[in-house]
């Protein structure tokens, strides 16, 4: 992970303050959508409620470009490593936000073929909850997530 | 090719992939310990737990570099010969083998193809799937039958209703039960729109995945009008619970009337937008016209139902062959196309959305009265305000939501005319309270396994729009 | 629309033909659908005649696991004839010690990714498959989940008195 | 004289300016951080097993030359369309030999069919439509 911070002190509070200011104001999100989860993501995503006003409405596909992980689904045993693989090569800074009841415990299939939590298996931010959360559901994840990080919270990533 | 399984711990040996085998333990073996252990939680900015990236390797399901004859035929899609199988020459080129894998955006969810390139040419692909293996049927036979609607309604989750409707269907032939027209009609209301519904998405991502970005706007923009009316009528937006053995959870709400004349006239105003934008669009032509080409025979051999057979000229539709809950009384017209080609695929769906939106405006003007589940207080719960004022009825309503009403036993298939295909459910009965087995006959399941005769020897490019066609909902194919 | 051949080879509804050309078939009616019971050699032949008859569309093919019944398992292939439109399903009992089938892959190539998941999930071995490799689930995956004798696999959930999922 | 080239000077150092800053921030703020996965090339999230290939078909480097070819031909034209006004009848003149060149080699690529990228798919489609696709063909 990147180097602990250094203890905020009065010269570079402020440039932690732009910094995490800067970095909050167009996040581009990697396009995981796995399953109805993704479909609400995607209406997220399109005119009737937008992402554009936060700056987020391109999905990048390669994790190359992304700057925050939606997983937006039920991740089963086959997808885990491919899941664990795309946070892996994403670049610092990322966040992850898991999307619905099924990405954050599991859900109602709480049998074989789930990893019950995505948080077994990447770091999660912001859990939003709902099955599917509806598009104001997942606004409301991702403005918890830009306060948290423009408040210096999650600076050390 | 690859060994049968050894009868002790039923794990195949998995062939050399081109890399060098480990050796005692395969990644496999230790995949297998790492997946099974429940790993303690790892909390954002700590060191990484465990390192369960490097197992995403299938080793036998994977493509290899030289295959036996019986599985090439089937990889190159050449297996049914047909008048106009155009034979795909071997290149003398070296080809290299490709991910379209799990994570891509034009692969509409989790489908990984596997493809051997030859420079921008597909020599043969290989579909991989199982990334959304959620374990639906084996829940299924955890639930009750009054449950079975949650688990089922996900499965599909671009067409919720048609789920909720083959389930119910399957279950009330089972019983015998009898549902009143009015349920039955708003059965057929809700199915319908729900197919405008999917129609307008698969519209927008193969839009999207073509090119026409605007495309992506204006499909979800009327989307959003129909969802308004699901959430109106069943409280959410997807995965209604709805539809229920024993007829519907609630009556429509007042005023329905008017919401669905709203949406058809906006949905026939987008229509008319989008086949200006596209249909005679020449990059758009160019880019469809004998793409994904499959025909009637392969449609018959690989089970490929729905739009898809219909564009390749198969007239058969579910709704007339086997007409299922009151749906013969409104008519409708089935459209068919001769090439099977992207092109006609577009014609097609953007034909059955007038259909069923003409359905759903025949289904608004002979709405029938009457009760929107049936009478048989075994099933359908009481009305609340009876609760408090007759014992039977709190009896009746304690049996069914503790342990669930019992079905007798036997089996049954029940199929609906899903936007996709034909959608079955195969229903057990072991006369208990839950099913005993719940297999589901995903429409995608098919129409993915044919991808491999509509892919080969196309470009890549033509890839994307054929796989945008086939309209896969990998919900539906891993169950 | 995909017409036969004028001549349409059985007198009767297809069921009577293939009735008559297998005497080791059981045909009868549940729920107002045909159902037919054909022992495990005959399949591939039954299917093929099948196809002949009329029901040239393969719809599907599933596994089921009845522990405690003699043939333990049961394979069911569904077929479609289009024109007229009907169904015929045809079960096939398996037994439990020795879950192997014929498939018939050689007459619907359809039936290749559904042979595969009743494998993967059954632990059905289908002789004559190309490529009988599992398909849903990771590959180095031990045991067949669907079978009646398998564990569900879940999580005992923290809240008490909630692991009673089997 | 020295004056006409003071803009472009100007211009070079905005440009080279704004180039260097913004490497060398980025690479003095952003988190360095390069682990082994990140350094994998990405396969759509799949853990690579085997190199990909070098070497490509010889398609490839037949279209960038030819792209070399068209491009280096705009770039003489600059030159000519910066004076058009004052060269008058003999530029165009000049011009025109030198286009008219190119359009043979267009004219002699498109005829040996370097451009066309032959896709077997699309010959099932022109069977589908000279077969007269009426019902007994289904």
């Amino acid at each position: 992970m990147a180097a602990p911070a250094a203890p905020p002190n009065i010269l570079t509070a402020v440039l932690g303050k732009a910094v995490g200011w800067a970095r909050t104001r167009s996040m581009w999100p990697a396009s995981f959508g796995l399953a109805c989860c993704a479909i609400e993501m995607m209406a997220t995503g399109a005119a009737h409620n937008d992402l554009a006003r936060f700056g987020m409405e391109v999905f990048r596909a390669s994790p190359r470009q992304a700057d925050l992980m939606i997983v937006a689904g039920r991740v089963s045993q086959k997808m885990a490593p491919v899941l664990r693989q795309v946070y892996d090569q994403m670049a610092e800074p990322k966040w992850v936000i898991s999307m619905g009841a099924c990405a954050s415990t599991g859900g109602m299939f709480n049998n074989y073929a789930l990893v019950q939590g995505v948080d077994q298996v990447v770091p999660v931010d912001v859990y939003v909850p709902g099955c599917p959360p509806g598009p104001q559901g997942l606004i409301h994840g991702i403005l918890t997530l830009q306060n948290r990080i423009s408040a210096g919270e999650y600076a050390i990533r | 090719m690859s060994k049968p399984p050894d009868s002790v711990t039923g794990d195949t040996e998995a062939p050399p992939t081109g890399a060098e085998q480990a050796p005692p333990e395969s990644p496999g073996d230790q995949g297998r310990a790492k997946r099974r252990v429940v790993h303690d939680l790892w909390l954002s900015g700590t060191e990484a737990p465990v390192d369960t990236g490097r197992f995403t390797d299938e080793g036998a399901q994977e493509m290899l570099l030289e295959e036996e004859a019986a599985v090439l035929a089937g990889q190159r899609g050449t297996l049914v010969v047909d008048d106009y199988a155009a034979g795909v020459e071997p290149s003398t080129e070296q080809t290299q083998i490709v991910n379209m894998g799990p994570q891509h955006p034009a692969t509409h969810g989790v489908l990984r193809l596997q493809v051997e390139l030859d420079g921008e040419t597909i020599r043969r692909v290989k579909p991989i799937i199982g990334y959304l293996h959620t374990g639906m049927e084996r829940t299924g036979e955890a639930l009750t039958f009054m449950q079975g609607p949650t688990n089922v309604t996900r499965m599909d989750y671009l067409s919720p209703f048609h789920n909720e409707l083959a389930f119910s269907l399957a279950v009330e032939r089972l019983l015998g039960l009898e549902i009143p027209p009015r349920a039955q009609a708003i059965r057929v209301l809700m199915t319908e729109l729900n197919r405008v519904a999917s129609h307008l998405l698969w519209a927008a991502t193969t839009g999207l995945d073509l090119g026409a970005l605007s495309m992506m706007i204006y499909g979800w923009r009327e989307r959003e009008a129909v969802l308004a009316f699901f959430e109106k009528t069943t409280g959410l937006r997807m995965n209604h619970n709805y539809i229920r053995p024993g007829g519907v959870a609630a009556d429509l709400p007042d005023g329905w009337e008017e919401d669905v004349a709203a949406i058809e006239e906006t949905v026939l105003a987008g229509l008319a937008d989008y086949e200006g934008l596209l249909m005679e669009n020449p990059i758009f032509i160019e880019r469809t016209h004998g793409v994904g080409v499959i025909t009637p025979e392969e449609c018959l051999a690989y089970g490929v139902t729905g739009p898809l057979a219909r564009a390749s000229g198969i007239d058969f539709d579910l709704r007339k062959a086997f007409p299922y809950s009151g749906i013969e009384q409104y008519e409708f017209d089935v459209p068919t196309t001769e090439h099977g080609d992207v092109y006609d695929r577009f014609i097609v769906r953007f034909e059955e959305i007038r259909q069923s939106l003409r359905i759903a405006r025949q289904v608004a003007e002979t709405m029938p009265l009457g009760d929107y589940r049936s009478e048989d207080r075994k099933v359908t719960p009481p009305p609340r305000a009876r609760l408090d004022q007759s014992m039977e009825a709190l009896i009746h309503h304690f049996k069914i939501f503790t342990e669930g009403f019992k079905v007798p036993a036997g089996e049954v298939y029940e199929a609906v005319e899903s936007p996709r295909g034909e959608l079955g459910m195969y229903l057990v009965s072991s006369g208990g309270a839950k099913p005993w087995r719940l297999h589901v006959r995903g429409p995608s399941f098919a129409n993915v396994q044919a991808l491999p005769v509509m892919l080969t020897g196309s470009l890549i490019a033509d890839t994307i729009s054929a796989l945008a066609s086939v309209d896969p909902v990998m919900g539906d194919v891993d169950r | 629309m995909t017409t036969e051949p004028t001549e349409i080879r059985s007198p009767g509804p297809p069921y009577d033909d293939l009735a008559s050309r297998f005497d080791s078939a059981e045909f009868e009616v549940s729920h107002g659908q045909v159902v037919v019971r054909v022992p495990r050699e005959d399949l591939v032949g039954f299917v093929d005649a099948a196809k002949d008859a009329g029901f040239r569309m393969f719809i599907d093919l599933c596994g089921v696991d009845y522990l405690d019944r003699d043939p333990r398992f049961e394979v069911v292939v569904n077929l479609l004839s289009l024109e007229p439109p009907r169904r015929i399903r045809i079960l096939v009992g398996v037994p439990g010690d020795d879950p192997t089938a014929p498939s018939i892959t050689g007459v619907f190539p359809g039936a290749d990714f559904y042979e595969r998941e009743t494998f993967d999930l059954f632990g059905i071995e289908f002789e004559g498959h190309p490529d009988l490799t599992r398909i849903l689930l990771p590959d180095d995956w031990v045991g067949f989940p669907l079978r009646k004798d398998a564990p569900i696999g879940s999580v005992p959930v923290q809240f008490k008195g909630s692991n009673k999922v089997s | 004289m020295l004056s006409a080239y003071l803009p472009i000077a100007l211009m070079f150092i905005l440009v080279v300016g704004f180039a260097g800053v913004s490497m060398v921030l980025s690479r003095a703020l952003a988190p360095h951080n390069p682990t082994p996965e990140k350094l994998d090339p990405y396969e759509c999230g799949i853990v690579p097993l085997q190199e990909p290939v070098q070497r490509f078909p010889v398609k490839f480097y037949l279209v960038a030359m030819l792209f070399v070819v068209f491009d280096i031909e705009i770039v003489f034209l600059f030159a000519w369309a910066a004076r058009f006004s004052d060269l008058g009848w003999y530029g165009i003149g000049a011009v025109g030999i030198f286009t008219l060149l190119l359009v043979e080699t267009l004219v002699y690529v498109w005829k040996r069919g370097a451009l066309d990228w032959n896709v077997p798919q699309r010959t099932r489609y022109r069977q589908v439509v000279a077969v007269d696709m009426s019902k007994e063909a289904a």
